[in-house]
């Protein structure tokens, strides 16, 4: 610990962190405004815009019609411009109404103008399951939105990264995805688990992409996570410790770019990998994190295993839910395995 | 004039669908107690209740027989009754049950009874492609039957319901559109998201009739209905139909509606449908105690509904890995065909 | 009235857009001798030329600005034309060379040229949306440029097209829509996709002005756009236009057109509308020796640009990798901060 | 070779071998249709119903508008009425026009309604590169179709496979999506190579999904590929057979479900694993076909590549295309890396 640091005690939530990013960055840039459905008098479903109608105004805090693609295509329109859009997709889920827009329009346009064209703006939505809201509602598609180029692509599991996270998220010059989970943001309504709720600097930080941030050190195995199963890996973690394995956490932040380094590192020292998701298995990023250490370090590699949401849409009833998604227990069960 | 006897039964599924959505309302935040937590009590998710838009749902489907086909959005319950869903089974689902009636797979938002050919969907306005279809396949197969989409005023921004009227319009497809104007998209109201007032002149574009019922009246919605439902019958292509209804309680359960004036209920909470329905019996010369019989059986259905479903056990968690296909992955066949493909690709 | 000095850029520009499209034509198929194959010859990929449809850039496009933002569709280059596009770059790019507009990456379809606000994207449609969203910018930085989307008729009935009309119509956005109807959408008749022969009357569902062009006159174009543009930069809203236009060739290159009947083409290319604009010059008494240089500089201008363009280099294919990110991967910083968090996460 | 074997001498384009599937499946079937954009009057841009408008007439030949949310949806509709719908995507990259109906409703309707509903359907369309038609129209999208559930995924690469996987692919009960690659159609105006034009009886017979076909068998390196890429990858096995390497190339057919014992068998025979794919590489194909083998074969594994298009929209001239997408030079090059 250097003597410069500043010791930071406030706690927030993960909502209240990424919130206080944007108002940050607003109040600095006036060409930052945040468009979505019920982002300003409801301050967003999940808490994601709370209380800034009240500092900005519905210019800035616009609500727009029922219309992903005409107003998620407006944000690139209006970051083509040079304006700093930040627009919702209330759920991820609903994607498959302006994905166009999204991968067509939003990730491409830099590249296919050669680089004469830039697209900053951010894509908010929220992502995620645990409250029985089944199919439609209920996904993280991490996988989808991180194979498709031309997005980065963030997934905070903090307050703390959500913030940093959204601050460079805001100042990049290119489509930046920031995927929050419902369960991790604190809402009233939604109780989270105890990890998202962190100290929060009041000043303003960046979280650089492509920097995994290992959560747990430990010898034995290697936890690649992110999002809410982050916190899942961590209990995991805490009651594999009583067995004697000492687990490393690491916690992927951004699925595009893909910090391969951190993998890489802890897997050549404990040798063992286990991969979590809550996105689908098949296709998605257990696989790539597979494929990212048999690409360069086959050799260390002794043990892998994948435990993530089985390829079916996801069930509503509680019972059925709980069945599919990763439990902290399938992941302490999945480690038992690879020892 | 409406004959008495199908006043009647709207009556019955109006008074059904209110004391429905308000005993799901008891139910589902009984178990949110003390602190309301989405994830906690008997019925899980979100829950959308439809109390107060009862008229469009029975004066449309009042008009419709079981092969014909209806989709409702992510608030579909006082359709699915009007429509004749299996209300057990539809209450188990609701529940989460296995004997739901796609055994706890789906829920509130995503109810499938193919014997009366229901099915909602919680994506807006992404219901109207599929009724569209539906449509498409009565007129393949020289049928009169027709397809109803529900959606609300607030999906009327939403490209697949333009282009489910187009497609509509140009094949001349047997599809009525009923638009449920609440005045409300979560906390949006509709000025904030259109400058048309009246969505039924979204037709236009398309060289389809639009019309607006303005107030919720279930024999106006009736008799608009039977012109509408009727041209589909007769093959004379759809209709788009806006039914000026109110929303009574929150977006959905937990809703604070801190974005609402309080005038904003006082209002139309005056002009409640189902009283000015019981005021239509009463000046048709019902008896007091005939529409307080239909009144009760229709509430003891409803309890009945609840009890049943609330006795029925949980699924098993394995099921949860079921009903993915209807075929073997495989497909209809598992073996491979043997030919002597001469130089070929074996 | 129009100016004598408009009119003629107008005839410039359709004469130079007209030339070019004929020049295309003949450089992309001759390179595909013998038979037809689309991977060989000088210009790579599919090839949309719009050659008839003239009028309906150069009606719109004389009133904007460089500062004014322009999307087109597939069939891009007489609108990138009237709009200024740099000729020999955008040439370049056609041609797949690294001095193209978008070093080439982007190709026929994907032209970007931010020096006049000028992009175009090869999803029917999908360039109202980001046209809605400079106006959006205008309007929030209060300056008075205006955003204009170009669509094909086969795009009206796309939902992003429909969506984008109401998001301008609710947030009085300066954009004009416009709306070339050339009767084809590749192989279908317009009659066989929509009811309605007018696209203008799609704004009647958003109270937005709807207003047909229905020949394809570049002075009655111009006259109709004044009025829509001027509209927009007043702050008046947006408007929708369509102008009836001509398809002189096939969908794409290559395209063998067995579809279309032939005297589609005999009855349209009678109306031509570079040979109605030459003669509204000489009406107003422009000499024909003028006409004559403006016709022989336009299309000098044309032999040059795809001279320059055939003699740059093709890009290192090395250079595939570069651009795909404005900033690094990493973003503004690569770096992580530093501070002591008590108790914190890390 | 049994007695009873039919002996198939007639050779047909991989367009006629699918094209005579949907003429079969029509004929035997009232209840089957095909809808799409200039499917009818010109025959398919892809020669995907080429001739089929002549027998059929315009009730079954459908054109439709440019809507594919309106239409996709509307086949969605349809087969769950019991009609069996065909429905035609121009090009997969327009999916994000439509995506919700594809995997919200057609892949989810059948689970989500606890199987009382079924979606016979197929949703045909064209997929990949090597014309230089840039960043719209290139793509194969392999992952992202495979990625979410509901869906079986088909994508045949000779002509035999096509009529095979149609015949199934109508029959079956399920939505099926049907990739057929445009280079391997044996369109008039862009020549195929020789692979994919083979023999193909006129009988009908189905090829079931998942199960892999190995195109070449070998010894030395597995090469697990699909698509045009097969025929790739038969190039290179046989310049790789040249310096003494054998290479087995296996043709996964179908995405979903995926034949992994096939892959595996294989594997566990050369212990080298090279994946080739014209998708984008991360959160893909190769990643899970790699996964596959650390999941079940760890020990088994030598070596490993991976051979696809890199992170990034196709560019659109030839050199640059030419430069990003995995060529047979490349594949071999990986296969000796791996020696
Ligand atoms: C494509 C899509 N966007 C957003 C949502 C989230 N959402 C659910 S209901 C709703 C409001 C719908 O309003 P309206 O159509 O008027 O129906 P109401 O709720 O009033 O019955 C919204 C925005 C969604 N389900 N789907
Ligand atoms: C969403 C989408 N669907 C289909 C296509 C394929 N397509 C390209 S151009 C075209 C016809 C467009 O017709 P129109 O809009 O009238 O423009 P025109 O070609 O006549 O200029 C089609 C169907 C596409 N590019 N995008
Ligand atoms: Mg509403
Ligand atoms: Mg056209």
């Amino acid at each position: 610990m250097s003597e410069q640091q500043e010791v930071v005690e406030r706690e927030l939530t993960m909502s209240r962190g990424m919130v206080e990013a944007i108002a940050h960055e607003m109040r600095a840039n006036d060409e930052v405004f945040y468009m979505g459905e019920d982002v300003a008098d409801y301050g967003g479903i999940f808490d994601s815009t709370e209380g800034l109608l009240d500092e900005f105004g519905h210019d800035r805090i616009m609500d727009v019609p029922i219309s992903e693609t005409a107003y998620l295509g407006a944000a690139v329109g209006a970051a083509q411009e040079g304006m700093r859009p930040i627009a919702e997709l209330m759920f991820v889920d609903f994607f498959g109404v302006a994905m166009d827009q999204i991968y067509n329009q939003m990730a491409k346009n830099t590249y296919m103008s050669g680089g004469s064209v830039s697209v900053p703006m951010v894509l908010t939505t929220a992502v995620g399951g645990t409250y029985n809201d089944a199919a439609q509602h209920s996904q993280t598609l991490y996988g989808t939105f991180a194979h498709l180029p031309g997005m980065k692509v963030v997934v905070p599991s903090t307050a703390y990264d959500a913030k940093g996270l959204m601050h460079n998220a805001i100042r990049d010059d290119d489509p930046v995805v920031y995927m929050f989970h419902k369960r991790l943001m604190g809402i009233g309504w939604m109780p989270a688990p105890d990890g998202p709720k962190t100290p929060v600097p009041e000043t303003d930080y960046t979280i650089p992409f492509g920097s995994a941030d290992v959560k747990r050190e430990g010898a034995d195995v290697t936890i690649v996570t992110l999002g809410l199963h982050v916190h899942r890996a961590l209990d995991a973690a805490d009651s594999l410790a009583e067995d004697g394995i000492d687990a490393e956490v690491v916690d992927l932040r951004t699925l595009v770019p893909l910090d391969r380094e951190t993998i890489l590192e802890s897997v050549r020292k404990t040798g063992t990998l286990v991969v979590v998701d809550e996105d689908y298995r098949s296709y998605g990023v257990t696989g790539e994190v597979v494929a990212t250490v048999t690409d360069e370090a086959l050799a260390h590699l002794d043990a892998v295993e994948r435990v993530a949401m089985p390829d079916i849409p996801i069930p509503y009833a509680r019972p059925l839910e709980t069945e599919t998604q990763p439990q902290a227990a399938d992941i302490e069960a999945a480690v038992e395995r690879t020892q | 004039m409406v004959a008495i006897s199908e006043l009647q039964e709207m009556y019955t599924d109006m008074v059904t669908a209110r004391h429905y959505e308000e005993r799901l309302q008891e139910e589902y935040l009984e178990g949110k107690q003390p602190a309301f937590d989405i994830s906690a009590g008997p019925i899980p998710g979100e829950l959308h209740l439809a109390a107060g838009q009862e008229a469009a749902a029975v004066g449309v489907c009042q008009h419709l027989r079981d092969d014909d086909t209806v989709t409702a959005p992510h608030r579909p319950h006082h359709v699915a009754i009007a429509k004749g869903v299996d209300l057990k089974r539809m209450t188990a689902e609701i529940f989460g049950r296995e004997s739901g009636l796609c055994r706890g797979k789906g829920g509130h938002m995503h109810l499938f009874d193919p014997d009366v050919n229901f099915a909602c969907s919680g994506i807006i306005a992404e219901g109207c492609p599929p009724a569209a279809g539906a449509g498409l396949a009565a007129q393949k197969r020289n049928s009169d039957s027709v397809a109803v989409a529900y959606l609300g005023e607030g999906a009327i921004d939403q490209g697949g319901f333009f282009e489910s009227l187009n497609f509509a319009a140009v094949h001349d497809l047997p599809v009525v559109f009923v638009i449920e104007d609440n005045d409300w998209a979560i906390s949006m109201p509709k000025e904030r998201v259109t400058d048309v007032d009246d969505g039924s002149q979204r037709a236009a574009g398309f060289d389809m009739p639009g019309v607006r019922v303005d107030h919720d009246d279930a024999v106006a919605v009736y008799e608009a209905a039977e012109r509408a439902v009727g041209r589909a019958r007769d093959r004379n292509g759809p209709t788009l139909m806006e039914i000026q209804v109110h929303r009574r309680m929150g977006h959905f359960m937990g809703d604070p509606q801190t974005y609402r004036p309080e005038d904003d209920q006082t209002a139309a909470t005056e002009r409640d449908s189902i009283d000015r329905l019981e005021a239509d019996l009463r000046a048709r010369g019902v008896e007091d105690t005939t529409i307080k019989n239909l009144r009760d059986a229709a509430e003891d259905r409803v309890e009945e509904a609840i009890e049943w479903a609330k006795d029925q056990p949980e699924p098993d968690p394995e099921t949860a890995h079921e009903d993915m296909f209807a075929n073997p992955p495989s497909g209809v066949t598992d073996t491979d065909p043997e030919f002597d493909l001469m130089g070929g690709d074996d």
